[in-house]
C-alpha cells in the first residue's frame, strides 16, 4: 500500500516537473524542424505547379510560359531568387505571386476577379497560384536571394515595408514587431525568428513558399502575412497589395544573400 | 480516383543506396469530417513494396496513422549506379501507383 | 507614354545607383506625416472582413504616440495618456476575483477576435501564449514576464486585485506602450471573464500559485 | 486466450461491417495487411497480433524521433536495428487509438532501416519491435507533442 502510494507521488512529481528541466526545447524543436525538412513532400507539388505553368487557360487560350518574372519572358531559373522586383510593364514593384496575377490577366486574358478568385487553397485543394509558385520557387534552387534594391521604387517599397513592420494597430495593438522583434521568445512553444534583422530572416525567406505540415498545404508569402494579420486581429490585407509587397520587399532585402533553399517544409 | 504524383530518388550512400520516396495521397483517418459535417471515410495507403532489378527487397504494410502525403526512407545492401528501383503502394480502396528509377 | 516611363525610369536607376545602402536592420524615425501615410496606406491595402471592422486600423491617442515614439515616448508625454485610461477603467463594485477554473479555461483559449471567428462565440484571454502561468502547462510563450506564483507573492489585497484586473482591462493605463492587449477596452473580455482571470492570477488555489 | 479470440472477433466484425459499406473493397484484401494487429487497440494487444508479445528489450534498436513534436500530424521517426539478422520492424504510436502505424519486412538486399512520418495524436511512445532469427526485441522513446501557436 505504502509502495502505491510512494509510487504515484513520484509519478505526480515526474509529470510536473517543468519540460525545460528535462529537455533543451530549442535543440529539440530545431530537431524536429530539421527533421521534417528532410522528409518533404513539397517536391510533389511541384509537379503540378509546372503543369498549371503551361496549361492554356483564359479567354485568350495561352500558358504562362510567355509570362516575364523579370528574367525575361518564359524564363523560371533563378527569377524567384530575385523578386521582388520593379516591372516597368506595370510600373509597380511585383512579388512573385503579384506578377503572376498580373501574366493572368495580361497574357491570358482572364478577368481579375476569376484570376485572384481562390489564391489560397485548402488541404483537400491547393490553389493555382499555390501551385505555380511553388513550382517557380524551386527553380531558384542554390540562387542566392537577390531582389531588386537599385530601382527608386524598390528602395521605397523597401522603407515603406519598413514603417509598416513596426506600425502597430489592429484589435490587440500588434505590428509584425510584436512577436518578431525581440531575440528568443516565443509564443507557446514555437520559437520567433527575429524578421527585422538579417540573421533572423534569411532562412526565412530562402524557404518561403513552404509546405505546412499542420495543414498539410503549400503556402506562399502572401499567405504568410494574411494570415499573420489575421492572428494580429488586423483587418484582411488585400491580396498583392502595395502593403503586401512593401513587406515582402523589407523581408526580403534583409534577409538577401541566402542561397534558396526552398520551397521548405515547416509546421 | 486517379492516383497522384509519386517521386523517388535513390542515391548511393556509404556502403548502402538511399531510397527515398514522396507519394501523394490523404492518409483519411475515417475520424475527420468535412465541411457539410459527414466523416470523411476511411482512406490510407495499406501496403508499399520497393522492388531492387525487380526482385523484391522491402514489403510494408501500414496504417491510416502515416502522415498525409507520406515519405519514406530506406537503405539497400550495397547496390551500383544504374540499378533499377521500383517502389509501389496500394490503398484501401484497390487504388495503386508505383514509380522507378534507377540509382544514381 | 511607354517611352517616358522607361526614360524616368532609367533615370530613376542612374539616381538609385549612387544611393546610400538601404537602412537595413534599423527601426526608423517617424514624423508625423509618416504616420498619415502608414493610416492611409492600411485604409487602401486592408478591408474589413467578418468581426474585423476598418476601425480597427484607426490609431487612438496612446497607439499614435507609440508608433511616433518607437514605443519609448517622454515620460510628460505618457503620463497624462495613463492617467486618462486609468480614470476610464469601468472597474466593477465589490470583490474583483472571480472562478480560478473559468480563468483558467479563458487563459489557454487563444480564441476570437480575428476575421475568422464568429460574431457570437466566446473569446479567449490568449495568455499561456505570451506568458507562464500553471507549472502543469508546459507548452506558454515569453512575450510577456513569467506569471508564475503572480498571487503567492502579492496576495490578494483590494489593491492588488485592482491593479490586476485594470491591467487585464487596460495594460496601456499602467505603460502607455505595453505589447499587452487591451482585453477590456478592446471589448474581447467582458467584466465577469477579467474576474475570473484576476482570481486565476490571484488565488491561493489556483495552479498558478501552487 | 478466449479473450484474445473474443477481441480478434469484434475487430473482424468491424471491419466486416466497413466492407458492406463498401469503405473497404476486397481487392485491398489480396495484398497481406495484418487486420488483426491494425485493428488492436492497445499495444499489448498489437504485439499479440504481430505474434511478438514475448519480445525482449534491446537496445541494439536505434529509434530517431525528436523528443518535442511542434505539430502530431507530421513526426518524423527513423528506425534502425543493429541486431544481426534483422527481418522485420513494426512501429507503434503508444497512445494512438490504433497504435500500430507500419511493419516492415527486410529481404535480402535491404537493411532493416525505415524513416517515415506518423500522425500522433498526443505525447505518447514510440515502441518499435525487431523480429531476428525467429526472436522479437523492443525499444521505446517518448515524443511529446505540444500545443501550437500561431506561427509558421
Amino acid at each position: 500500500m505504502l509502495k502505491t502510494l510512494m509510487g504515484g507521488v513520484a509519478l505526480a512529481l515526474a509529470a510536473a516537473m517543468p519540460l525545460q528541466a528535462q529537455v533543451d526545447i530549442r535543440k529539440e524543436t530545431q530537431r524536429w524542424q530539421q527533421m521534417i525538412a528532410e522528409g518533404s513532400p513539397a517536391e510533389l507539388f511541384e509537379i503540378e505547379g509546372e503543369d498549371l505553368w503551361k496549361k492554356k487557360q483564359g479567354p485568350k487560350n495561352v500558358s504562362l510560359e510567355g509570362c516575364d518574372l523579370g528574367q525575361g519572358p518564359g524564363v523560371v531559373k533563378a527569377a524567384y531568387a530575385r523578386l521582388p522586383r520593379y516591372f516597368a510593364d506595370a510600373d509597380r514593384v511585383m512579388d512573385l505571386e503579384t506578377r503572376l496575377l498580373h501574366c493572368m490577366l495580361t497574357l491570358q486574358g482572364r478577368s481579375r476577379e476569376d484570376a485572384a478568385r481562390r489564391v489560397f487553397g485548402n488541404e483537400d485543394r491547393p490553389s493555382e497560384m499555390e501551385l505555380l509558385s511553388i513550382y517557380i520557387a524551386g527553380q531558384s534552387r542554390g540562387v542566392p536571394m537577390a531582389p531588386g534594391t537599385r530601382h527608386a521604387k524598390e528602395r521605397e517599397a523597401f522603407e515603406l515595408g519598413q514603417k509598416l513592420f513596426f506600425h502597430r494597430a489592429g484589435a490587440w495593438d500588434f505590428s509584425c514587431s510584436s512577436c518578431h522583434g525581440e531575440a528568443d521568445k516565443r509564443i507557446r512553444m514555437q520559437f520567433l525568428p527575429v524578421m527585422s534583422q538579417p540573421e533572423g530572416v534569411r532562412k526565412i525567406v530562402a524557404t518561403w513558399p513552404t509546405y505546412l505540415v499542420r495543414n498539410a498545404q503549400v503556402k506562399t508569402m502572401q499567405w504568410r502575412i494574411w494570415d499573420c494579420y489575421r492572428q494580429m486581429r488586423w483587418p484582411e490585407p488585400v491580396f498583392g497589395s502595395e502593403a503586401t509587397v512593401a513587406l515582402t520587399q523589407y523581408l526580403t532585402v534583409t534577409g538577401q544573400g541566402e542561397p534558396y533553399a526552398g520551397p521548405g517544409t515547416k509546421r | 480516383m486517379s492516383a497522384g504524383p509519386m517521386r523517388m530518388r535513390a542515391t548511393l550512400g556509404s556502403g548502402f543506396t538511399d531510397v527515398r520516396v514522396l507519394m501523394s495521397h490523404v492518409m483519411e483517418t475515417g475520424q475527420r469530417k468535412d465541411a457539410s459535417g459527414q466523416v470523411i471515410p476511411l482512406h490510407f495507403i495499406q501496403n508499399v513494396t520497393v522492388k531492387l532489378n525487380g526482385k523484391t527487397v522491402v514489403e510494408g504494410e501500414v496504417s491510416q496513422a502515416v502522415s498525409r502525403n507520406p515519405v519514406f526512407s530506406f537503405r539497400l545492401k550495397g547496390g551500383q549506379k544504374g540499378d533499377k528501383i521500383e517502389v509501389s503502394w496500394l490503398d484501401n480502396t484497390g487504388v495503386t501507383n508505383k514509380t522507378e528509377g534507377a540509382v544514381a | 507614354m511607354n517611352k517616358h516611363i522607361l526614360l524616368l525610369s532609367a533615370a530613376a536607376i542612374l539616381v538609385a545607383g549612387c544611393a546610400a545602402p538601404l537602412p537595413v536592420g534599423e527601426r526608423p524615425k517617424l514624423a508625423a506625416a509618416d504616420l498619415d501615410q502608414l493610416v492611409a496606406m492600411s485604409k487602401r491595402d486592408f478591408r474589413a472582413r467578418g468581426i474585423a471592422g476598418m476601425d480597427r486600423v484607426e490609431l487612438d491617442a496612446a497607439l499614435r504616440t507609440c508608433n511616433l515614439y518607437n514605443d519609448e515616448p517622454p515620460r510628460e508625454v505618457a503620463q497624462p495618456l495613463e492617467e486618462a485610461m486609468l480614470k476610464a477603467i469601468p472597474f466593477p463594485a465589490g470583490s474583483l476575483m472571480g472562478d480560478w477554473k473559468r480563468g483558467q479555461a479563458l487563459a489557454q483559449s487563444g480564441r476570437g477576435m480575428t476575421w475568422s471567428d464568429k460574431p457570437n462565440t466566446a473569446n479567449g484571454g490568449s495568455c499561456y501564449n505570451c506568458h507562464q502561468l500553471s507549472p502543469q502547462e508546459e507548452s506558454f510563450g515569453t512575450l510577456g514576464t513569467s506569471l508564475r506564483n503572480f498571487g503567492k507573492i502579492r496576495g490578494t489585497s483590494e489593491a492588488i486585485q485592482r491593479y490586476t484586473y485594470g491591467k487585464i482591462y487596460n495594460s496601456k493605463a499602467y505603460n502607455l506602450c505595453s505589447q499587452m492587449p487591451r482585453m477590456g477596452h478592446s471589448k474581447t473580455l467582458n467584466e465577469q471573464q477579467i474576474k475570473d482571470l484576476t482570481a486565476y492570477l490571484l488565488d491561493p488555489n489556483s495552479p498558478v500559485n501552487k | 486466450m478466449q479473450m484474445n479470440r473474443r477481441k480478434a472477433l469484434a475487430s473482424a466484425g468491424a471491419f466486416g461491417a466497413l466492407l458492406v459499406a463498401g469503405l473497404l473493397r476486397p481487392v485491398a484484401a489480396l495484398a497481406a495487411w495484418n487486420r488483426a494487429a491494425f485493428g488492436a487497440k492497445s499495444a499489448p494487444d498489437v504485439m499479440k497480433g504481430l505474434g511478438v508479445a514475448n519480445a525482449e528489450p534491446s537496445t541494439a534498436i536505434v529509434i530517431e524521433a525528436p523528443q518535442i513534436a511542434e505539430n502530431g500530424a507530421v513526426v518524423p521517426i527513423e528506425v534502425m536495428s543493429n541486431i544481426p539478422g534483422t527481418t522485420a520492424l513494426a512501429v507503434m504510436i503508444e497512445k494512438n487509438p490504433f497504435p500500430l502505424a507500419s511493419r516492415f519486412d527486410f529481404m535480402d538486399g535491404a537493411l532493416p532501416f525505415v524513416k517515415l512520418n506518423v500522425k500522433m495524436g498526443e505525447t505518447s511512445d514510440v515502441r518499435v519491435v525487431a523480429t531476428a532469427g525467429g526472436k522479437h526485441y523492443v525499444a521505446t522513446k517518448e515524443v511529446k507533442v505540444t500545443i501550437g501557436g500561431c506561427g509558421g
